[in-house]
């Protein structure tokens, strides 16, 4: 593989981070303030699209920040998994910041500025997650997301998203520092290195106990991701302001844990030697567990975002759960999942959102017949619970075809009658949402026949990522391909 | 050095410290302490190190004890008599000491035997100052010699520090407004006698003529600067004792003081300083040949002790001066004790 | 004018004489004061920089005072160790001094010269501290730094001078405690020398007054570093001294005696004997460990937030002191690397204490309320702090957890490892404590929902202005931490652990 | 015998040191916390004294007669005791004279405050 030295990862991280500026300057000119956040998504974009071409090529990019200890830089590099993580979120970013105008703007919030400012903040480090060289590295950008979400999950400043925000920060400091940091020294102990190998920079080592002791550290410690039992932030989060929830809770955040996952198992590791030593059913097992108590519990949730949170966590274990198959398809699997989850599962968001805006409605209970008020929102959150639910015409379907694929090659029957259980409960917990808002008697309606929908920069977005969602069905090939890149197939 | 006197002094030492820690009246504690000082000097004068004796003479049994004395009758005299509630300290204090006197008893069995002429102490280092204090700094004086040159920079923090207790002592008790809700009651009427008037003021330029002589003739025999400025100072306590304070700062106000003070330390760094201007290192005084007239290196450090001395002298004289007047008028620089 | 070789010299004298001038002038001008002072400890650190630069350069420098040779007069040695202490004093001292200007003026209006004259006086006797290679010397610069101590903490509030006195105690029976100790290894050597001592010690190694030596002199100054048994004075002292000394006084005290127990430990006393021929190094990481946890946990508990910093600092003794005694290099890099790091956080964390209580009269926690929106620039750089403080990167306190965690892997100290992890988490719920105090509570007065407009109202520029200096140091530097380790730290550690 | 008079000038130091030690940390009025403080560093002074004491030695003065180069005799190092210890001393004991009086203008901060210096009544008040 050729590699090249080149800033543009840099510059694709640091141009949100220097946007906070001429963000916060402009406080008190709400559009131009949010004329540079669409500036600066756009060229972010435009600088992680510019690398695609590239990668494809299979060049790496590489560039070293600084070297902050002996033997350990902040040093960036673009691969396919990373690049394939940045695109996702990076496009997104835009289209949350849309949304974000529409629903702040339709609410009157308080504290727009702190809300962009950390908006952006928080997508440089998602983008520095997705294309870290180093374990060291990507440590530092997942603690820079913590730490510049919190203010975004505590924006109401009430009491209640005090709570949540003191368990927020419990559960996803308190796993970074108290897992991920002491495995991070353990490992460099051990190898004397933390960049990312390609067969793993542990393989060397083959102490059993060790392993699995270090990567059960590592999957609980990325606690982004939601594995149980330590999911329970997520829920709580989503006292968070719809976008926020949107963005951070059905991109950026989760699959930063998840993704960092994946990277522990590729980089740190390695898929041979995690084979050699039968951990990937461990994790495998842990995975299948949280899919099908997530999806249990999301039944039982009236909460709109709630069903939609302890649906994500569930849907972060298909993830983690096609890493663990080790198995080629498996894996990229579970990578394409990020990308098709993502457009997925932002669509239901900006719905429930949307909702929100336009009827300050938070229970599904309350939503019986909302389809005749909002109709194109409905229709996208349908849109959007196939592609999660993994029906065809919707991208969904290509992931989840190829973890069951990947259950089968790697003889995980136990497996493949998970996930296809949790599909069914995903379509439980989905479809009568779809079907009471529609088809419901004019006495259970509770809402008048008139259309009338949410701000026309809610309703564009969501409209957008639905229509993202089916596309990525017929034209799934860039990341597939990436997919593919990134394991080597 | 004989050693059934020095067994002798010790064991009444030990007497003395017991007792004045035990004793309830604070006063009598106070005087107590001071016959342990001055049963320390004679201690140390019968093992040779006379200067070290002057000074606790000058020091500990002098000002040390006014400033004691000085500071009980500003506050109270006797020690209330309580027994509940001190067990736990008893037993922290008890369990410290044992401790410390058996690790200290621990190491001291390795000790070479008392005044071994054979000892490390007394073959390293010092063989060289005893025999190069004349020909290095024409001063016979070996403690002055080492003082103020070859450890002059220890000296020099030496009067730092007591500048330094100036200066705290000062920022902490000087009272720049008067205190309505003060608690210690400062009316009385000072004791006054004319026979100790008289003879004081008789005593005081004496004191000072000695004071004087000490200083400059340290070279030659024991005292230097810093006890001649313990002596200065004490001239004035005593004017402050036996009249009020308000004569002693009329004699000595608060600015000039504290001028004095800053003069002496500076006097003693500056002579350090002058010699890196002359391009040697600090405190290296034979440079101070190239200003001094008709002198050559030697007689140069002779005279840069001198110099030092002096500026040791005054600066003790003053903070001694100040110690005493903060501590006994409560800051107020009113009539004192 | 003056040669370079003198600089190691005018680090110290500078400072000493300004104090005399400070006196002087500020009798008949108190307003002098505070720029002279500014302008001495601005000269010390070009001075003390420069000295680096020189001992990284050329290697270790010596500078015999007087001219006379050591042992027999005394010697200055500058190596990479005291180079780098002595940049870290002169530079927090300066922005200190700086902070200084309004709350001095504010706090003590009737003694500001002599305030100052202290000031600068400690400010000598810790530089003197850390530069001195005369183990004699150095007690009398300690006595320096501890009588200024006393009397700056004295004139505090509350129970200051309650405090101070206890301090009194505990300081004069550590620095007693010190030089008995210097006094036994005089009367084993004859010496006083530092590196005379060094190159005598090791053929009387097996003998017992050497041992007691040892043990009189770590006591002593674990006692003035408030090592976890002997802390007892610490919270107090700086929790009711008066602003401008908590802010001096808290980031180097600590940091100072630290870097004075490595020093003796490697120059007088030799890496080996210390972990060879004693052996007490797994008892002394498990009183590190009590340090860290306890320290940590008594944090947790206080409610006022200078009490809680003051609690941590007892925390952060216990990791430099635990890293020098893991015996590795690994440790020993974390433990200095954390002298520079800790007395920039604890210097952070001060300034915006000392900022609060300038500005609402208090530093309990209730006096935080709502402060992110009063002053929002201030908690910008105590959440920098504080994110420090638990060890997120880039920040310089990670680089010294990172190290010292490493060491403690290599040395299998695993008691050690998670007492920095959990001291790690608790400094997050600590922090995140003030964080939110500060952040949901409505400010005093305002029992409304909060949601309206308040009035920016942030602290005076020259105590904005070392805060944000150090904030931001505390970012770059944690980026440089490698080429500080590589220059300097590695060139502190002792060869061959 | 011999040993006793080789080492009881320590063991009295260790005595005085432990009697410092314990007012230090137990007594209840300030003062006399101070005192044992002053009685604890007297005691170090007594060791190092102690230290430089020589056997068939005089005090630390070289005989001379006045003025420069009179003195030019050699110098016999055995029969002056050794000055070093003395010099560290005279340090010393104005360090122990610096901090008496820090301490006291203290005390006499805390009487002006509390109006006593017992330190369980200091806390009572404080309280």
């Amino acid at each position: 593989m050729e590699t090249k030295i080149c800033i543009r990862p840099l510059l694709a991280i640091l141009v949100s981070l220097i946007a906070v500026a001429p963000i916060v300057l402009s406080s008190k000119r709400p559009n131009l303030r949010e004329g540079w956040t669409f500036i600066a998504g756009i060229i972010k974009f435009s600088l992680v699209a510019s690398m695609v071409p590239l990668v494809l090529d299979g060049v790496r990019l590489e560039y070293t920040v600084a070297q902050v200890l002996p033997g350990m830089a902040i040093k960036l590099a673009v691969d396919p998994m990373g690049l394939m993580f940045a695109l996702v979120s990076s496009s997104l970013w835009i289209v949350t910041s849309a949304y974000s105008i529409g629903y702040m703007r339709g609410l009157d919030e308080h504290s727009q500025t702190r809300y962009f400012s950390f908006f952006a903040i928080a997508l440089s480090s998602t983008i520095g997650v997705a294309f870290s060289a180093n374990l060291f590295t990507m440590y530092l950008f997942y603690e820079m997301l913590s730490l510049a979400t919190y203010p975004l999950v505590t924006h109401h400043q009430d009491d209640e998203s005090r709570y949540s925000g003191r368990k927020y920060l419990a559960f996803i400091l308190g796993t970074s520092i108290g897992f991920v940091l002491p495995a991070m020294l353990i490992s460099y102990n051990l190898a004397g290195t933390l960049e990312f190998a390609n067969n793993g920079f542990l393989s060397g080592t083959t102490s059993k106990t060790v392993m699995t002791v270090l990567l059960i550290m590592f999957v609980f410690g990325f606690a982004k991701a939601a594995i149980m039992p330590f999911h329970g932030w997520l829920p709580a989060a989503m006292v968070a302001p719809t976008p926020v929830s949107a963005l951070l809770h059905a991109v950026a955040v989760v699959k930063v844990g998840v993704f960092s996952i994946f990277r522990i198992i590729t980089g740190v590791f390695g898929t041979d030697m995690l084979r050699s030593l039968e951990l990937g059913t461990v994790v495998a097992y842990l995975a299948a567990f949280t899919i099908i108590i997530a999806s249990l519990i999301a039944l039982s949730q009236d909460g709109l975002k709630r069903r939609l949170a302890f649906s994500t966590i569930g849907q972060l274990s298909y993830i983690v759960l096609g890493a663990a198959l080790l198995s080629p398809k498996g894996m990229s699997g579970g990578l394409v999942h990020i990308a098709m989850h993502a457009f997925g599962k932002i669509t239901l968001f900006f719905c429930a959102g949307a909702i929100y805006v336009a009827t300050r409605k938070k229970n599904i209970s309350d939503m019986v017949g909302i389809g005749k008020r909002m109709p194109v929102t409905m229709i996208a959150f349908l849109i959007g619970s196939m592609s999660v639910i993994g029906l065809p015409p919707t991208g969904g379907f290509f992931s989840k075809w190829y973890l069951v694929l990947g259950t089968i090659e790697a003889d995980q029957i136990v497996m493949l009658f998970v996930l296809l259980t949790s599909s069914l409960l995903n379509a439980a917990y989905f479809l009568p949402i779809v079907y009471k808002a529609f088809f419901c008697t004019a006495e259970e309606s509770m809402f008048d026949d008139k259309v009338a929908e949410a701000p026309v920069w809610c309703v564009a977005p969501l409209s957008l990522t639905a229509l993202v969602s089916i596309a990525l069905f017929f034209y799934p090939t860039l990341f597939m391909r990436l997919a593919e890149m990134a394991l080597g197939v | 050095m004989i050693w059934q006197i020095d067994l002798m002094v010790l064991t009444l030492i030990v007497f003395c410290a017991f007792s004045a820690v035990m004793v309830k009246d604070l006063l009598s504690a106070a005087i107590i302490f001071g016959a342990y000082s001055f049963l320390m000097c004679l201690l140390w004068t019968e093992m040779g190190a006379v200067d070290v004796a002057f000074t606790e003479a000058a020091v500990g049994a002098g000002v040390s004890t006014i400033f004691m004395i000085a500071a009980i009758f500003r506050t109270s005299r006797s020690v209330k008599h309580r027994s509940r509630g001190r067990r736990f300290y008893k037993l922290i204090g008890f369990f410290a000491a044992a401790v410390t006197g058996m690790v200290l008893l621990y190491g001291q069995s390795d000790f070479p035997g008392w005044a071994d002429p054979n000892s490390p102490a007394s073959s390293h280092l010092s063989p060289y100052f005893i025999t190069h204090t004349i020909s290095d700094t024409a001063v016979p004086n070996i403690v002055t010699s080492v003082l103020a040159d070859y450890r002059g920079f220890d000296t020099m923090f030496e009067t730092a520090v007591i500048f330094t207790a100036g200066i705290a002592v000062i920022f902490v008790l000087r009272q720049y407004r008067r205190d309505q809700t003060d608690v210690a009651g400062t009316d009385e009427v000072a004791y006054q006698s004319p026979i100790i008037q008289t003879v004081s003021r008789q005593m005081v330029p004496f004191i000072q003529l000695f004071a004087l002589y000490v200083v400059a003739h340290g070279h030659h025999s024991p005292g230097g600067g810093f006890q001649g400025g313990v002596i200065l100072g004490a001239s004035f306590i005593l004017v402050g004792l036996s009249y009020d304070l308000r004569s002693v700062l009329k004699k000595m106000g608060e600015g000039p003081n504290i001028i004095f003070g800053n003069l002496g330390v500076f006097l003693y760094a500056g002579i350090g300083a002058v010699c890196i201007l002359l391009g040697a290192n600090f405190l290296d005084y034979s440079v101070l040949s190239r200003i001094l007239p008709a002198t050559d290196s030697v007689m140069a450090r002779s005279h840069g002790i001198l110099g030092v001395e002096i500026g040791v002298a005054i600066a003790v004289m003053a903070i001694m001066i100040a110690i005493y007047v903060n501590i006994s008028s409560h800051g107020k620089y009113d009539k004192g004790l | 004018m003056i040669s370079p070789e003198q600089y190691p010299v005018l680090i110290v004298v500078i400072p000493l004489l300004s104090a005399f001038i400070i006196n002087v002038i500020g009798w008949f001008r108190k307003g002098f004061s505070y720029p002279l002072i500014v302008l001495s400890l601005i000269i010390t650190f070009y001075l003390s920089v420069s000295t680096l630069l020189q001992v990284v350069d050329g290697g270790a420098i010596s500078y015999r005072l007087g001219g006379w040779p050591p042992p027999f007069g005394i010697e200055y040695v500058i190596d990479h160790l005291n180079a780098l202490v002595l940049v870290v004093i002169s530079f927090v001292s300066l922005a200190a001094a700086v902070f200084s200007k309004e709350s001095v003026k504010k706090e003590l209006p009737d003694r500001i010269p002599q305030y100052y004259t202290l000031f600068i006086l400690l400010v000598t006797g810790l530089l003197g501290m850390t530069i001195t290679g005369d183990a004699f010397n150095l007690y009398v610069l300690i006595e320096i730094a501890a009588l200024t101590s006393y009397a700056l903490i004295a004139f505090g509030r509350d129970r200051a001078l309650v405090s101070s006195f206890n301090y009194v105690i505990m300081g004069t029976v550590g620095a007693s405690f010190y030089l008995l100790g210097v006094g036994h290894l005089y009367i084993m050597t004859g010496s006083l020398n530092m590196g005379d001592l060094l190159s005598i010690l090791p053929a009387i190694s097996g003998s017992r007054a050497i041992f007691v030596a040892f043990l009189l002199i770590i006591v002593g100054i674990w006692t003035k570093m408030a090592f976890f048994p002997l802390h007892g004075w610490l919270p107090n002292a700086y929790t009711y001294a008066p602003t401008a000394t908590g802010v001096l006084v808290a980031p180097l005290m600590t940091k100072v005696s630290v870097y004075i127990m490595i020093r003796l430990m490697f120059s007088v006393f030799s890496a080996d004997y210390v972990f060879n021929t004693l052996n007490v190094h797994d008892i002394i990481v498990w009183m590190a460990v009590a340090a860290i946890i306890g320290g940590s946990l008594l944090a947790l508990t206080q409610t006022d937030f200078r009490r809680m910093l003051t609690y941590l600092i007892v925390a952060e003794v216990g990791y430099m002191v635990g890293g020098v005694w893991l015996a590795n290099s690994a440790g020993i890099t974390g433990a200095i690397l954390h002298i520079l790091n800790d007395a920039l956080m604890t210097l952070c964390l001060f300034l915006v204490a000392g900022i609060i209580y300038h500005k609402t009269r208090g530093h309990h926690l209730d006096d935080i309320r709502g402060l992110y929106r009063k002053m929002p620039f201030t908690m910008a750089a105590f959440t920098v702090g504080a994110l420090s403080m638990i060890g997120v990167p880039p920040t310089v306190g990670f680089f010294s957890k990172w190290y010292l965690i490493l060491g403690a892997i290599d040395a299998g100290q695993w008691g050690f490892m998670a007492a920095l992890i959990i001291s790690s988490l608790i400094n997050a719920v600590l922090f995140f404590k003030v964080i939110e105090v500060g952040y949901f509570e409505p400010m005093h007065g305002h029992h409304d929902d909060g949601h309206h407009e308040v009035t920016i109202d942030e602290a005076p520029f020259s105590m904005l202005a070392p805060l944000y200096v150090i904030a931001v140091s505390l970012i770059v530097v944690g980026i440089y931490t490698s080429s500080i380790i590589t220059n300097i730290i590695a060139h502190a550690v002792p060869k061959g652990l | 015998m011999d040993v006793i008079i080789a080492s009881y000038n320590y063991w009295i130091y260790i005595l005085l040191m432990m009697i410092g030690l314990y007012a230090m940390l137990s007594k209840n009025n300030l003062v006399k916390k101070i005192i044992g403080m002053s009685i604890f560093q007297a005691a170090i002074i007594v060791f190092y004294v102690s230290i430089g004491a020589k056997r068939g030695a005089t005090i630390p003065i070289i005989e001379h007669g006045h003025g420069h180069g009179a003195a030019e005799h050699a110098v016999n190092v055995m029969n002056y005791v050794n000055p070093l210890p003395h010099v560290l001393m005279l340090t010393a004991i104005v360090v122990s004279v610096s901090t008496l009086g820090v301490a006291l203008a203290i005390i006499l901060g805390i009487h002006r405050r509390y109006g006593t210096v017992e330190e369980d009544e200091i806390m009572e008040k404080i309280q």
